[in-house]
């Protein structure tokens, strides 16, 4: 297979979006720690390649699923970072007006068709999503985000073999980070990869170095033309790790300070691009700082609009659980 | 107008689905053996002949994968999914999905996802089919926010009703009953919706209440008709749809007689019998005469013998005793 | 005997786990991070050290399969599994073994199988943890025969609750208040035993009857205590058990008072709150004074936002507005 | 591998037994048809060579999980026919008191987990047996019997990759027919196998005829052998065939009339097994006639025995759910 040629425009996207991720979660992480962001929030940071190479190669009518771990695939498919921190925040302007929070940040509008607190649950629709696009004649493809601890679930083992009897254009990419929360990959499983479940279910699969965002992209678009070419699924495995805990609060006992540290000195996808950008000088030490201010800046924009929008209102609650009126479904004074 | 032609509730079914098939594009079916087969049922022979299989799914044993399929294909709203769970005992293998995902996304959301969908499922005993293929669980979905639930009893309401759920913009859950399919009643040609949320009161009375779903309904009748002769009035009331509740006509209905008996053939802890029955304690306090009678089977899983599986449904003989004791 | 020592709910937990792996050499625990991790929320701290990973399964995200795999070693009498689902909001993974396998097997099976497992899972609201990591959910568990449920309030019943839990012969769901944990009361280092289907009276009252279950029964005992300094007098039963439920102890108590409120954080329709109600309606009323007042949250999923939630969640100035209302 | 040396004893069990399921089967569908036997019956015949392959090879102590078709598996297992046969028919006698029927006849004094109304439900309770065993110290074994249907489904999928990642002592026997009810192999999954699926898992695989009996056997031998000596799961499709409908009343309108002709006449298994013990010397025709009269006298005890056993009475219903007591649990009148 031939290198693709990929753009100087796409590859500064890439990069953009990478460092956009990682200043959003870096950020995400303080606002957590001060007690401005409730809830549950698991971070992205370390991940940034996987969701950027793979989103680089889709337009905004194509879909996405997501998992707990959104923020990255949202941002890289174009989601409004205002409405998601607002999200996060729970207020009123945010994405999802305040009720769903980091694990429901959504926006249809892109074809992100949402974060998903339940690990697996996202994986079979974006089969349905391909199911769409087929009966539709469309040439689009949807593509299920989800982590390692996700393939040894139901919907990972029923979504795919779907996708396979009616060759759906669907891609699975599967964000090996190397834990379930605690659990190591090798606890897990005992085969080497992912990407060996492919043959469960006839499709093509294929293990990637998921801190390499260019070998990622390659990866991406061969199953994703297959898709869009009509000739079915593909799985991918893109291996990754996460650089904060499982959760912010984590304390991460189940994993040696050194294992971290090695990644990060080693395998930190923003580097390593950057170093390859640098060196095709696409990318100097002043644009990457300029990107670095922007993005901060951006973010920044993001958090005041949050921090200064209103909370939701308590009669907001009865709102958006039907598309009709809540006659005959509250039924119990409240 | 002539006479209206009579045919069964399994063909209303098939009726209701092959008009949304013809008119909507966008509707599909996905499901186990709802194509060559027809359905275990019979409900949907012949559909898969005139919409090919590019919209009636017949799929393997993946139920969770099934219905999620459904919901992300509604979610872009690019398609319309019927999903048949063959037997609505099987909710445990795709429950996540029904109610995590379908119920809970458009609030999650915040009313940004439109989760058009319909999940039809077979329920009810009768059929010494024993513990995992014999249940209703009507409660259980009302008890969850989110869905929408309908229990037809006759082949009119279920074809309008379901002709209204696959038209309507959130997930539907309707079930019907494997003990109604072959009785046969009057069901206009034409596609007539019934709204959800509307109670049809089968018979009117002033003394006592009846609340009573699915195969109850004809129970209770039977009921109805036989005390009639002694001069007690009963009002029967199908609620229809269980979510939305037509409170209204039920709490005017046991205002107005002061009594009331439930007859319901789900599980009775926690139940709609005792919801209906806490709307009377509730709501209705100063207008109840005497205390409230819940009609149901037994706390138990059903069992699988004929000579069991008859006591353990609710009979007419125990509604009419149930409607004594009040009187 | 001096003074009892306080610890928390979670450690009280972790005593009642410790104490029956030390006991039992046929208790196991399977589930997700309960051994390195020491869980979620740090309840199986310190087990797997002391009881290794041939007691203490690390599992990867199946738990349809982590619980069946729990039911087959439970079926032969080998092992006497505790189960930990994260959130109980999960069991839509694996409600069928959970409900279709574990609750019915026994019944099925004409009283043959003996399935003797735990499945313990943190539940309820106030975390800003959303519509999926949420929910209580005793309710259903109710509802749906073959199943014991229990949901403590206190350290103490939380401790005493499960060693009878875990030495039980039938299925229990375990339901731990997430908000709960941290609460701090005293429990004896003993191993007592409490046993199931015996409510607890939190306090005695005459004037009204408040059943209130987990995180509610403190905000009960707050109304009741700040009423009381008017006159009123509120007796607040805490069931602890729904099923089995202690019937007598709470149709006393309303008919001593003939007033009832319920409190619960589960969702209202078809409920453990519209079943205590229409025990109301049914067994008590003709002692029953005025109309029977359900505290409860709307029949909504729960909101993400700490602003929504709060309100979303029963409030100790709804309970006591309910108790003045039928005053 | 040299092939397993097999007593004649053994061999005669063999095939007693697969007269024995044949003969017991083909009764349980007149009795069907007379509607002496109600509710759902899924018939065993045609396949008779699996369930009794494999269960050569178990000891009363090992264990067995089966399926809704599993009156093939009970028998095999030891199962006594009196106790259901009067199941069949919802009497009191009955292995499960008449609570049960068809989909769900149990014998746990010989291992046997259940019969299971819900497709794959039973998967991973052999999995769970094996847990106990391995936990216990015991040399035993346990099967999952379950379709091919049941391998698209979550049980398979998560059962299986617990046993191989715990190493626990499980063989995993999928019953190949071709079908799951109307919808056949080839349009439930892509792959020519479910043995495909063992890599998914890491675990041995292997297809075998499930018509020849002594294939079975052979591949049952060693996957049993692999988990009693501590070395693991094993997957098994033996290919396989239904000679009637999928429940009793279907009129099998999914597959040809030549198809199933083609089976019975060239894939009989105790066709195919006689023919093997004659030319062996091992079973004279007069043998087999006894054998064959003497396994229809014991059936037709069976039914006698359930025809003239008494109805459970309506106070059962309220028996069996707990261990304890029926207070605080039934709570409303019945
Ligand atoms: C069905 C289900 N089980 C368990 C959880 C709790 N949980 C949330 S994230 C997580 C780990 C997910 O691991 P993986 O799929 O590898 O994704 P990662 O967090 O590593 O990105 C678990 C167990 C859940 N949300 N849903
Ligand atoms: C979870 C679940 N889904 C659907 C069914 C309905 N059903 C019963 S048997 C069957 C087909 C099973 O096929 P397979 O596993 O190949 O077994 P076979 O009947 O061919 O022996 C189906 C769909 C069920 N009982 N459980
Ligand atoms: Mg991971
Ligand atoms: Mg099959």
């Amino acid at each position: 297979m031939n290198k693709p040629v990929i753009s100087e425009e796409k590859l500064l996207w890439m990069y953009e979006t990478m460092v956009k991720i990682r200043v959003h979660e870096e950020r995400a992480a303080e606002l957590f720690a001060e007690n401005k962001v409730p809830g549950f929030v698991h971070l992205y940071v370390g991940e940034e390649a996987v969701a950027t190479g793979v989103v680089a190669n889709l337009k905004k009518e194509d879909f996405i699923s997501s998992t707990h771990r959104g923020h990255g695939h949202y941002i890289a498919k174009g989601g409004d970072i205002k409405a998601s921190m607002a999200e996060l925040f729970g207020k009123t302007t945010g994405c999802c007006k305040g009720k769903g929070g980091s694990m429901h940040i959504v926006d249809l509008s892109i074809g992100e068709l949402g974060a998903n607190g339940i690990v697996g649950g996202g994986i079979p629709h974006a089969v349905g999503a391909a199911m769409g696009i087929k009966l539709n004649g469309l040439d689009d493809v949807a593509v299920a985000f989800f982590g390692d601890g996700a393939s040894n679930q139901q919907n990972f083992h029923e979504g795919i073999n779907l996708a396979a009897i009616w060759k759906l254009p669907v891609v699975f990419v599967c964000e090996n980070n190397g834990y379930q929360i605690s659990l190591p990959y090798s606890k897990q499983q005992i085969i080497n990869s992912v990407a060996e479940r492919g043959k469960s279910y006839g499709i093509p699969a294929v293990s990637v170095d998921g801190q390499d965002v260019m070998a990622v992209y390659e990866v991406a678009k061969e199953a994703i033309e297959r898709a869009r070419n009509g000739e079915g699924p593909s799985l991918i495995e893109a291996k990754t790790y996460r650089f904060r805990g499982h959760f912010e609060g984590d304390p991460a006992i189940y994993r040696t300070k050194k294992e971290l540290e090695w990644w990060k000195e080693n395998k930190d996808p923003i580097i390593i691009f950057k170093k390859l950008l640098l060196e095709k000088n696409i990318l100097s030490e002043d644009d990457s700082a300029l990107i670095q201010k922007k993005k901060e800046e951006e973010i920044e924009e993001a958090v005041k609009f949050a921090e200064s929008s209103p909370w939701p209102k308590k009669e907001d609650i009865l709102k958006d659980v039907f598309s009709t009126s809540t006659k005959g479904v509250l039924v119990w004074e409240w | 107008m002539g006479m209206v032609r009579k045919i069964s509730y399994a063909q209303a079914i098939n009726e209701a689905l092959d008009y949304k098939l013809s008119k909507d594009k966008k509707v599909i079916m996905i499901g186990e053996d709802i194509g060559t087969f027809g359905g275990t049922f019979g409900v949907t022979a012949g559909l898969l002949d005139k919409y090919g299989p590019e919209r009636i799914y017949d799929a393997p044993i993946a139920e969770s994968g099934q219905i999620g399929v459904a919901i992300g294909a509604a979610a872009t709203g690019l398609l319309r999914p019927v999903f048949e769970l063959m037997f609505i005992d099987f909710f445990g293998v795709c429950m996540d999905q029904i109610y995590n995902q379908a119920a809970k996304m458009r609030y999650m959301f915040g009313g940004k996802a439109k989760i058009s969908m319909v999940i039809r499922a077979a329920g009810g005993a009768g059929m010494g089919a024993a513990a995992q293929h014999s249940q209703l669980l009507h409660s259980m979905f009302s008890h969850l926010p989110g869905l929408k639930v309908v229990v037809p009893s006759t082949p009119s309401d279920a074809k309008g009703l379901l002709i209204s759920s696959i038209e309507d913009d959130d997930p539907v859950v309707f079930i019907e009953h494997k003990g109604l399919y072959a009785v046969k009643g009057p069901v206009p040609e034409e596609p007539q919706r019934i709204p959800l949320g509307v109670a049809d009161v089968k018979r009117e009375g002033k003394d006592i209440t009846i609340v009573a779903t699915a195969a109850m309904v004809y129970k209770s009748l039977e009921v109805a008709t036989k005390l009639y002769k002694e001069g007690i009035s009963i009002e029967v009331i199908d609620p229809r749809s269980i979510v939305p509740l037509d409170e209204n006509t039920i709490v005017n209905s046991i205002k107005k007689t002061g009594r009331l008996v439930v007859v319901d053939e789900d599980y009775p802890r926690a139940s709609f019998a005792t919801d209906i029955a806490a709307i009377a304690a509730s709501k209705c306090f100063k207008e109840l005469k005497s205390p409230v009678k819940l009609v149901t089977p037994p706390a138990t899983p059903i069992p699988f013998s004929p000579a069991l599986e008859k006591e353990w449904i609710p009979s007419v003989e125990k509604i009419e005793k149930a409607v004594r004791e009040i009187l």
